[in-house]
């Protein structure tokens, strides 16, 4: 229990290592996203130079 | 010693714009006393052919040569021998007629106020010469860009649609004043739907659409 | 030598190299962050002056250290685009620069919840924070300057000049704002860092270091990616890639 | 005689007066342009005073800051004019084509704008420390950190607005890419005024700023030129 409670400093140590995590999902998160949204570009203008 | 002549080259040039394919693969040659025209249909690349051709455009692919030399190496050399008029007549409407030449032309020549005059003479709004560019009508801003076009007194012409916002007589000066220059072995490349009407040495070039 | 650089110009190249590193880097990003904080939250003693408090070193000072690498390579990327016109160098650029513009944000806000219990107050104008505010104004201009052209090759060549002069600025901005602070002395008392760091403090920040180091490239190895199709495609192979 | 003929006959310096003479007239044509940052420069300063309803001592202690972010902004305002109306009729081409080095035109171009923006910020900034109880004996001080400031400001500013010149909406993103890059030029300016004001020897603050700017003119006229290069295309 003495861990969670970080000497007192729980509050603000918890915190930053959520935003931390955070933070790390979303790049990851964001990137997949991006590289999705290129390939769909891509595979719409296949689609309309085959039509 | 004989040189080889003055010319421009411009081969296999490729230009995109995004995913625009916009020129593929122009090529031209220009020698003294020849005039190109180049047509074609709006959108097909004309204006951007002549900025990749002047300099200020550098395409994906191909060259532009002056007297066989890339222009990227002798730019100052190229440049004092051309002579662009764009769409846009290039004027500040806060100054005159007069002042907007003495301070373009100067750039890159010395030049005397009588010379200029005589410009504007030529092309027909000497009375002009004096008046804010502001109060001037369409065509008598682009008859002020055909005088800097001759005060620069460069061998090599470029001009995107010399026609636009022109009178009948306006259109036969820059007839003339085109036919002037290539008789004294000069080049002209220009950009025009209008037909000109100098049957020799003339040639046109067709941008596909 | 110059082959390798040639082949890391081509876009197909890039684009499986990319896909081929993404796994590998971010199996060594995860072990070393887990490790790292196994370490920094577990291992380590908690500080003598700043008790617990310091274990947010753990993820500031990596985020901060990420946050000026990330301009760092944005603008030699973009340098080596201008100088050789090299249309990868640009995508690697675009690709960096949102992943680097989180890392500043992430230093900020770790700094300020770090300043809280150190100075009272959540922003205490410490020039590191300052400077690094100054940072994320920088990737925004960046940020912004690229979208702003409709031709994106001109999009490019813009952000690449910008992130340039941007980056012979940062040490002046930096020593600037501490000279600055140096006229305020006494507004900040605690100092970030030691000096003299004993050993089970240090090893799980640099292996956080590391960790966010392969995350970055991990990162940007998928991101690059979908920047090599956007930019690429009209090409033959692109459309090859997505068919198949 | 070779086929190539020779460069410019015109010298880099003439044609680059030229460009000054010719910028100036405009400037004279059109003197709003000139007065509007000024008068925006003396509405900024006088909304301190009434956000901080009137307390003179804080005021005081405020004025250097306040004076100098109050110029950042009105230089920012007139940096759009720089070379926004001549890449629109076209006069940029013209002048990038007239086998002068594009270096040397913007130079030029932004020496000219100093002179009529900055350099008459300098003039009226001692209406603005009179009003915000700068004392006299500081505006020496002041004096040469504004033209210290404003001129590498001009040459910063010459960089954000040659790669926004292309843009329509280039007037928020010239600040948003100018001033993070002239936040050192606020510290050592205001801070070379404000440590004049506590009688504190203000030579340092000075001296950085001196050097700011020597590097800013060395370095910035070809980032400029390269930027101008780039959204000219």
């Amino acid at each position: 229990m003495n861990f969670w409670a970080m000497g007192g400093y729980a509050r603000f140590v918890w915190p930053c290592f959520g935003l931390a995590g955070l933070v790390l999902a979303w790049n990851v998160w964001s990137a997949r996203r991006f590289h999705a949204a290129a390939r769909v570009r891509v595979a719409r203008a296949i689609l309309m130079t085959e039509e | 010693m004989d040189s080889p002549p003055q010319s421009l080259t411009v081969e296999k040039i490729h230009v995109w714009r995004g995913d625009r394919h916009v020129l593929k693969g122009v090529s031209l040659a220009l020698g003294p006393g020849e005039l190109l025209q180049v047509a074609g249909p709006n959108g097909t690349g004309k204006t951007t052919l002549l900025r990749v051709a002047c300099g200020l455009l550098r395409p994906e692919q191909g060259r532009v040569a002056w007297c066989g030399h890339p222009i990227a190496g002798i730019r100052p050399q190229f440049q004092s021998a051309l002579v662009y008029a764009a769409h846009e007549p290039a004027l500040k409407g806060d100054l005159t007629a007069l002042e907007n030449l003495r301070y373009l032309v100067g750039l890159k020549r010395s030049i005397r106020t009588t010379e200029l005059e005589a410009a504007l003479e030529r092309t027909g709004v000497a009375a002009c010469a004096h008046l804010p560019v502001r109060v001037l009508s369409a065509g008598q801003r682009r008859r002020v860009a055909l005088a800097r076009v001759l005060a620069m007194q460069s061998p090599l012409w470029m001009l995107d649609e010399p026609f636009t916002n022109l009178d009948a007589a306006g259109s036969a000066l820059v007839t003339d004043l085109l036919r002037e220059h290539v008789s004294a072995a000069g080049m002209a490349l220009v950009v025009a739907h209008h037909e000109i009407a100098l049957s020799a040495r003339l040639r046109r070039l067709e941008l596909p659409g | 030598m110059w082959t390798w650089f040639y082949r890391l110009a081509s876009p197909p190249y890039v684009y499986r190299t990319a896909a081929a590193l993404t796994p590998w880097l971010m199996t060594v990003a995860v072990i070393a962050i887990v490790c790292g904080l196994i370490g920094g939250l577990g291992f380590a003693p908690p500080d003598y002056q700043q008790g617990d408090a310091f274990r947010i070193i753990y993820v500031h000072v990596p985020s901060a250290y990420m946050s000026l690498f990330c301009y760092s390579a944005m603008a030699v990327a973009g340098a080596i685009g201008l100088i050789w016109r090299i249309k990868m160098s640009y995508a690697l650029a675009a690709a960096t620069a949102p992943v680097g513009a989180s890392f500043t944000a992430l230093a900020l806000v770790t700094g300020s919840l770090w300043g809280r219990p150190m100075w009272g107050t959540y922003w205490a104008w410490d020039p590191r924070l300052t400077s690094e505010l100054i940072l994320l104004f920088l990737y925004a201009g960046v940020m912004s300057l690229r979208p702003a052209f409709e031709d994106p090759a001109r999009g490019d060549r813009a952000a690449a000049l910008l992130s340039i002069v941007g980056f012979v600025n940062v040490p002046i901005i930096h020593y600037s704002v501490q000279w600055w602070n140096s006229l305020h002395q006494g507004a900040t008392i605690a100092k970030i860092g030691k000096p003299s760091m004993p050993g089970s403090m240090l090893w799980p920040l640099l292996t956080m270091l590391l960790g966010f180091m392969c995350f970055y490239g991990a990162v940007v190895c998928m991101r690059l990616r979908g920047e090599v199709l956007n930019r690429e495609r009209q090409s033959a192979w692109v459309r090859e890639a997505i068919k198949s | 005689m070779n086929a190539l003929a020779e460069g410019p006959e015109v010298s880099a310096l003439r044609a680059m007066t030229l460009i000054v003479r010719r910028e100036l007239r405009l400037s004279f044509r059109r003197p709003e342009q000139v007065l509007q940052p000024l008068v925006f420069f003396l509405i900024v300063t006088t909304l301190f005073p009434l956000g901080l309803s009137l307390q003179l001592s804080l005021l005081r202690d405020m004025a250097p800051g306040v004076l100098w972010v109050a110029a950042l902004l009105s230089s920012l305002l007139s940096l759009d004019s720089l070379f926004k109306s001549d890449a629109d009729d076209g006069t940029l081409d013209q002048l990038a084509l007239s086998g002068q080095s594009l270096t040397a035109i913007v130079v030029a171009k932004t020496a000219a704008h100093w002179l009529v923006s900055g350099a008459a910020l300098v003039l009226v900034s001692p209406l603005v420390g009179i009003a915000l109880g700068i004392p006299v004996s500081v505006f020496p001080t002041m004096l040469g950190s504004l033209a210290l400031g404003t001129l590498s400001l001009s040459w910063l500013g010459a960089i954000g607005a040659g790669l926004t010149v292309g843009l329509k909406r280039g007037n928020v993103l010239v600040s948003l890419v100018v001033l993070p890059l002239a936040m050192p030029l606020l510290i050592f300016g205001a801070g070379a005024t404000d440590r004049a004001a506590a009688g504190i020897s203000s030579a340092g603050a000075l001296y950085l700023l001196g050097s700011l700017c020597v590097f800013t003119c060395t370095l910035a006229p070809f980032a400029a030129a390269a930027a101008l290069r780039i959204t000219l295309e």
